[in-house]
C-alpha cells in the first residue's frame, strides 16, 4: 500500500476528518478545539472544513460536556469528546464510567454509547503531577470500556478511526511527546487497525518487552542496547490496545521467548504491567524462566525538577536493566 | 385488557403525545387521571411486592409526585425525548412503557425492560424516548442536555424533557449543563420535581439564597414556578415553556412543587419530616384525587366511571405482577452479554 | 484486653466518636451525616454530641464538599469526609487525586492532607451497576494515598482511629454488607491498628489465600470447606490496608505454603489480585509451585437480577475450585 | 538589598497586610506601586529565562493583571489565606514569598518554595498564607472555601481570599462552593479575575446569561464588577467586601475587570484577540501606568523616585535569578520523599 509520512498529529486530525467526512453524525466536541484549533493543533483545520455545528468549543466544564456527548451518543450521534488532557477527565470520569461505559449492559442491551473520549494522557515535558497521571489502568480496569493507547502515526490513524467506528465508549489515550513525531502511515481512507490487537515492532529470541504509547520507543531503544551490548535479542510488542488485551499474542511470544519485561509510564501498583504480570502466570506459567518485571513510572506524583523528572520516567537504561535481570536468572 | 387496549405495550396506554394544549376536553381529563391513577396504583403494588422480597435494592417510589411526569408527557410530541432519575418508574409508565415490563424488571427478570439487568433505578425504552432511569444523582442532567443538543444536531424538531430533584440542583455538572444549554440555545426542559427533600435534607438545608426556579436566571433561563399537584397547571406550565422551546428559545426551567408521600426509597426513617405534614399533603394535595375532585364537579366522570378505572388499572397492574413473577431470570450466560456491543452473539 | 462484642457499624461511629473526644480539630461532613444519623447510621448520634459545627450535613456536592474538606485540612483542621458511597466520590475524586494525593509532594513537603474519606465500596445488595463499583484498585493504584479497607469491627475500629491521626489522605473502604455484623473489639480508646499491615486471620500449611473487607469471609469459608472436602490447609490472610501493601507478609505466607489465591469482589484487569501476582512474581517467584491464581468480581458492571448477581460475585465455591486448581498443579 | 530590605524574604517586601482601609496615603501609594512593579518585573524576567530553557512546562505571567492581587493583598491580615490557579507566581509575591523562592521554584531547583517539585503551577508557603498554586481550572475554589471552613471553625477571624478565572466560572465546582459557603455564610471572598479569556476562549464564547458578578446572585452572594486595573479601585472593593465578610455576612464576589497582556502561556498562537486589542490594553489600561501617573499627577513620587524603585526591584529580580541559577537541583533521593508524611527523613 501507498504510504504517506506524516506525524501522529496529522494522523489523528485525518482520522478525524475522514471519519467525519464519512458519518455526518460524527461530530467533535472538547475545549478549544474549534478556533484555537486545538490546544496541542490536533483539531487545526477541522472547523473551517465542518464549521462550528460539527467542532464545537466548550466552556471549561468537563463533567458537563462529557454528559453532554454521552447523551448525544444515546440519541445516535457519534461524538468525540477531547480532554485537553486526560488529567481532565477525572473531573467527568463519572460520566465516562457510570453513564458512558456502563449504559449497554445496564439497559440489557436496549442502549448504545458509541463515543470516543481522546486527548493527551500521561506525562509531557515539565508539566508536574497535576499534568501528568497515566490513566491507562484506570479505564483499562472498567467493564463496558475499549482502552487504545497508539504508539505510530499509523496507530494513531487505524486506531482512532476504528474507535469513531466503535458502537462502544473508547478511550483513546495519545501522548503529547508524540504529536510531533513522523512515521508512515498508509494512503487509504479505509485504512483500519482492529481495537484488541497488539503488534510486534520488533521481532526477537531471547526475551519480551511489552509497552504501549511512547513507552514503546524506550521499550525499542532497550532492544536496540541490548543487542548491540549483550547479544540479546529483544522482541517488543507495543499493546495498541490495553482492554481488551491482547492475550494471545503475548501468550505466544513468551511462549517462545520465555522471559517477559512489561514497560509503561504509569504507576506500578495495579497497572497495566501488573496485569499483564498475572496474565502470564494464569496463562503462561509453564513457560516462564524468570519473573515477569515491570519497569514502570516511580511510584510519585510526577516531579517538575527537570532532574527529577527524568527519574521518575522510564528511560531504556531502566528496560536494560530489568532485561538483564531476567535472562541472567534463568 | 380492558377494551381501550390499556394495556398494550407503547402505545394507548398513555394519552396521546402532543395532546396538552388548549384547554383538556373532559376525555383528556380522563386520560390524565387515569395516567396519574395508574403509576399510583403501579407503585402501590411495587412497595407491596417489595416487602415480599421480590424487588430488592433501592426502589425509590413515584407516589405524590404523579401529576408532574403526566403533565409533561402531555405536552410532548412523537419523538421527543425523557430523562429522569432513579426514581424513574412512573416516568416509564407515563412514556408508554407497558406495565409488565416495568414490574419484571423490578423483580429482576428476563422480560424486564432493562432484560433484568438494570433494576428499579436503570430503565431504558428508546422506542418510546425513554433513556433512563439514571443512579446518580444530577448525571441525567448533562446526559439530557446532550439528547437536546442530537436534537438539535438532527434537526428533527424534539426536544428533550429533563426531570430532576431538588436536591440534584446542588450537583456542580447541573450548572455546567444549564450553562451550556443557554449559551447554544438547545431545546430541553429542566423539570425540577421539587418535593422539598433529597432524601433528609430539606431544600432549605441544602440550598442557599433564591428561589429554585432562579437558578437558572445566571444563564439566561426563564424559570418559574408550578403547582406540581395540579396535572392541569403542570399541563399548561409545560405546554407553554415547549411551545417556546420549540420555537427556538432555548432551554426553560420548571420549577414544580411537589411533595413524595412515600419515604425516600423503602428504608426511611422518616424523621426528617413530620408525620403531620406528610398527612397534611395526602389529605389536602393529592394530584390524583384534586384532579378526580375537579372532573366530578366538571361532570366529566362519575363515581361510576372512577371505578371502572380504578378497577381496569388494578388489573393491569395485577397482570404486571403475574406477568414478572411468571417471568424467568435471566439465563446464567447473560452475565456476560451486553458489556460491549459484540458481546451479543 | 477487654473486649466488647460490636457491629462494625458501632465500631466505626465509635472510632470517629472518641477521635473527636480526643481531637477538636476532628470533624465529619457528608450528605446525611447529621440529621439523618448518616444514611447507614454510622454516624447515629454524632450530631447529638457533637452539634453542627463538626458533624455538617452538606448539600449533593462531592466535588464541592470533598474540596472543603481538603481546604479545611490544608487549613489545619482533620476532616472525616463522608461519601455516601464511593461510587458517589467519582464525582469527586479530582479533588481526592490531584488536590489531596498529590500536594504534600509538589509542595516539596510544605502543606500536608490529613483528611480520612470513608463510606461503603464495592457492591451491596441488589443496588445494581452504579451504586456498586469497588475502587481498590484504582486508589491502590495512586501514590500519595493510604487505602485501607477494615473486614471486622476491630478492623474497623483500630484502622479508622489510625486513619484520623494519620498525617496523609486514608481512603476508608467500608463495606455496607458488613455493617451489621458483630465482631469482639478491643475496649480501649487508644486502640489502634497500624496501616500497612496485613493480618492471618487463619493460618494454614497448604495455600494463602488473600482478601480483603468482605472477600475475607468468602475466604474463611472457603478455608472451612477445603479442610473438610480436600483437607487443604488454607492461610487467610487479611490484607487490611491496600496500600501500602504489605508485601513482606504476603511473601513469608507464600514461602511457607508455595501457592497463593488472591479473592476481590472488584474488576479483575489491573486489579489488587494483579498487583498481588505481579508482587508474588518478583519476590516470590521461586517459591510458587504454581500460579498466583485470582479469584475477582465478573468483568461486568454489576446486574441487578439475584441469579446474575450472584454470579458476579465471588462466593466461596469460587475461591475453593481457585485452590483446588493451584494445590493438584504442583 | 535595598535600604528599606526590600529583599528579605517574606516581610518588609509588601505592604502590612490590612493597610488597605481608608483613603491611602502616599506612602501606601508607593507600596502598592511597588508591589505592582515588582511583579511585572518578576514576571518580564521569568518570560525571558523561559525563552533560554531554564524554565520548562507550563508557565503562565501574570503580566497586566498585577492590580488585582496586590489590592487583595492590601486589605488582607496577618492569618488569612489565599488560593489561586496556576497563574500563581504574581500571588506569591504579593504574600510576601522571597522572590528568590519563587524564581528557584520556577527553575524546578531545591531552593523553591516547593523544593523544586511543584513548579510554577504547583507553589506554596503556608506560612505567607498561601496555599498554591492550583492547576486545575476551579479545583482551588472548594479548596478555598475550604480554608474559609477552617478560619470559621477555628474562630480565628481570618478569611480566604480566593482567586480564580474567568474560565474557571463555568465549572460546576465552583457553583457547588459557591452555595456551601452561602449556606453556611463561610468568610471568602471569591476574586474573579476577569481577563476576558479562558486561553482562547472569550467570556462571551463560554459563560451563557448575565454578567459575572452576578453568577453568585442565585446563591444570595452579592457581587459587584470592579475595574481591575485601577489598584486603588481594587483595593476599595477589598476593603469593603472584606470587611462585611469579616462582619460574618458570608461570602462576596467581585468580578475584577483586567486583561492579561501575554499569551495564555508561553505557547499561544494569539489568534483569538487582535494586535490592536493587545495594544490598546498595553498603553490606555495598564494599571502600573495609571498608578503611576496618579502618583505624580499628586506628587506622591517625582520620576527619580521612580526610577529608584525600579532599579532596586530590577536587582532584587537579577539577584532572584541569579540565586536560582545558582541554586542546585534537587538532589536524586528527594525522588522519594514526600509522597507521604513518613517518607522524609
Ligand atoms: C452523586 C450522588 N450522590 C449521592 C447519591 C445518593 N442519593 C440518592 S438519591 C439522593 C437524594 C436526591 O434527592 P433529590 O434530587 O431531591 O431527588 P428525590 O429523591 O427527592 O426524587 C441521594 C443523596 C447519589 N445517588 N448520587
Ligand atoms: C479542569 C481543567 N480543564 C482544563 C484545563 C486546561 N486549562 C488550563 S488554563 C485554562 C484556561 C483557564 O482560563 P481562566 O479560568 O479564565 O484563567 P486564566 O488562564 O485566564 O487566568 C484551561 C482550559 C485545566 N487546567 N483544568
Ligand atoms: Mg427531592
Ligand atoms: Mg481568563
Amino acid at each position: 500500500m501507498e504510504q504517506v509520512r506524516q506525524t501522529v498529529r496529522e494522523a489523528l486530525r485525518d482520522a478525524m476528518a475522514e471519519e467525519m467526512r464519512r458519518d455526518p453524525g460524527v461530530f467533535l466536541m472538547g475545549e478549544e478545539v474549534g478556533q484555537y484549533q486545538g490546544a496541542y493543533k490536533v483539531s487545526q483545520g477541522l472547523l473551517d472544513e465542518f464549521g462550528p455545528r460539527r467542532v464545537v468549543d466548550t466552556p471549561i466544564s468537563e463533567i458537563g460536556f462529557t454528559g453532554i456527548g454521552v447523551g448525544a451518543a444515546f440519541g445516535g450521534l457519534r461524538p468525540i469528546v477531547e480532554f485537553m488532557s486526560f488529567n481532565f477527565s477525572m473531573q467527568a470520569i463519572d460520566q465516562v464510567i457510570n453513564s458512558a461505559a456502563k449504559t449497554r449492559y445496564m439497559s440489557g442491551g436496549r442502549i448504545g454509547c458509541p463515543i470516543v473520549f481522546r486527548g493527551p494522557n500521561g506525562a509531557a515535558a515539565r508539566v508536574a503531577a497535576q499534568h501528568s497521571q497515566c490513566f491507562a489502568s484506570w479505564y483499562a480496569h472498567c467493564p463496558g470500556l475499549k482502552v487504545v493507547a497508539p504508539w505510530s502515526a499509523a496507530d494513531a490513524k487505524g486506531l482512532l478511526k476504528a474507535a469513531i467506528r466503535d458502537p462502544d465508549p473508547v478511550i483513546f489515550l495519545e501522548n503529547e511527546l508524540l504529536y510531533g513525531r513522523s512515521f508512515d502511515v498508509p494512503d487509504d481512507p479505509d485504512f483500519l487497525l482492529p481495537i484488541g490487537k497488539a503488534v510486534i515492532e520488533r521481532p526477537g529470541r531471547d526475551v519480551t518487552i511489552v509497552a504501549f504509547s511512547r513507552m514503546v520507543d524506550v521499550a525499542l531503544d532497550a532492544a536496540g542496547i541490548l543487542l548491540r551490548d549483550d547479544g540479546i535479542d529483544a522482541e517488543v510488542i507495543n499493546l495498541r490496545t490495553l482492554r481488551p488485551l491482547d492475550v494471545p499474542t503475548l501468550v505466544a511470544s513468551v511462549t517462545r521467548t520465555n522471559r517477559l519485561v512489561s514497560v509503561e509510564e504509569g504507576w506500578p501498583t495495579a497497572g497495566v504491567g501488573a496485569e499483564i504480570a498475572a496474565l502470564m502466570m494464569e496463562h503462561a506459567f509453564d513457560a516462564l524462566d524468570a519473573p515477569v518485571l515491570r519497569v514502570t513510572g516511580a511510584d510519585v506524583p510526577l516531579p517538575y525538577a527537570a532532574n527529577l523528572e527524568k527519574l521518575a520516567i522510564p528511560q531504556p537504561d531502566d528496560v536494560v536493566a530489568a532485561v538483564r535481570s531476567v535472562c541472567h536468572r534463568a | 385488557m380492558t377494551p381501550d387496549g390499556i394495556v398494550q405495550p407503547g402505545k394507548g396506554l398513555v394519552m396521546e403525545r402532543g395532546a396538552g394544549v388548549g384547554e383538556p376536553s373532559a376525555e383528556e381529563l380522563i386520560r390524565l387521571y387515569r395516567d396519574m391513577l395508574l403509576i399510583r396504583r403501579f407503585e402501590e403494588k411495587a412497595g407491596q411486592v417489595y416487602g415480599t422480597g421480590l424487588i430488592g435494592g433501592f426502589c425509590h417510589l413515584y407516589i405524590g409526585q404523579e401529576a408532574v411526569v403526566v403533565g409533561l408527557q402531555a405536552c410532548a410530541a412523537p419523538g421527543d425525548s425523557m430523562v429522569t432519575s432513579y426514581r424513574d418508574h412512573g416516568h416509564l409508565l407515563a412514556c408508554g412503557v407497558d406495565p409488565k415490563a416495568v414490574m419484571a424488571e423490578l423483580m429482576g427478570r428476563r422480560t424486564g425492560c432493562s432484560a433484568g439487568k438494570g433494576g428499579s433505578m436503570h430503565m431504558f425504552d428508546v422506542a418510546a424516548g425513554f433513556f433512563g432511569g439514571h443512579g446518580i444523582v444530577g448525571a441525567q442532567v448533562p446526559v439530557g442536555t446532550g439528547l437536546a443538543f442530537a436534537h438539535r444536531y438532527r434537526g428533527d424538531g424534539g426536544l428533550c424533557l429533563c426531570c430532576l430533584g431538588d436536591g440534584a440542583i446542588n450537583q456542580g455538572q447541573v450548572s455546567e449543563a444549564f450553562n451550556m444549554a443557554a449559551l447554544w440555545s438547545l431545546p430541553v426542559l429542566y423539570a425540577i420535581e421539587n418535593n422539598r427533600y433529597g432524601m433528609g435534607t430539606s431544600v432549605e438545608r441544602a440550598m442557599a439564597g433564591r428561589a429554585m426556579s432562579e437558578r437558572g436566571f445566571a444563564y439566561g433561563i426563564p424559570g418559574r414556578e408550578v403547582d406540581g399537584m395540579d396535572v392541569l397547571a403542570v399541563r399548561a406550565a409545560v405546554a407553554e415553556a415547549v411551545a417556546e422551546i420549540r420555537a427556538g428559545g432555548g432551554p426553560r426551567i420548571l420549577d414544580m412543587k411537589t411533595y413524595r408521600f412515600r419515604g425516600h426509597s423503602m428504608s426511611d426513617p422518616a424523621s426528617y419530616r413530620s408525620r403531620e405534614e406528610v398527612a397534611l399533603m395526602r389529605s389536602e394535595n393529592d394530584p390524583i384525587a384534586r384532579l378526580r375532585a375537579r372532573m366530578l364537579g366538571e361532570g366529566a366522570i362519575d363515581e361510576a366511571g372512577l371505578k371502572e378505572i380504578d378497577g381496569a388499572l388494578k388489573a393491569v397492574v395485577a397482570e404486571a405482577i403475574a406477568f414478572a413473577e411468571a417471568s424467568p431470570e435471566p439465563v446464567p450466560a447473560e452475565l456476560l452479554t451486553d458489556v460491549l456491543a459484540e458481546g451479543r452473539g
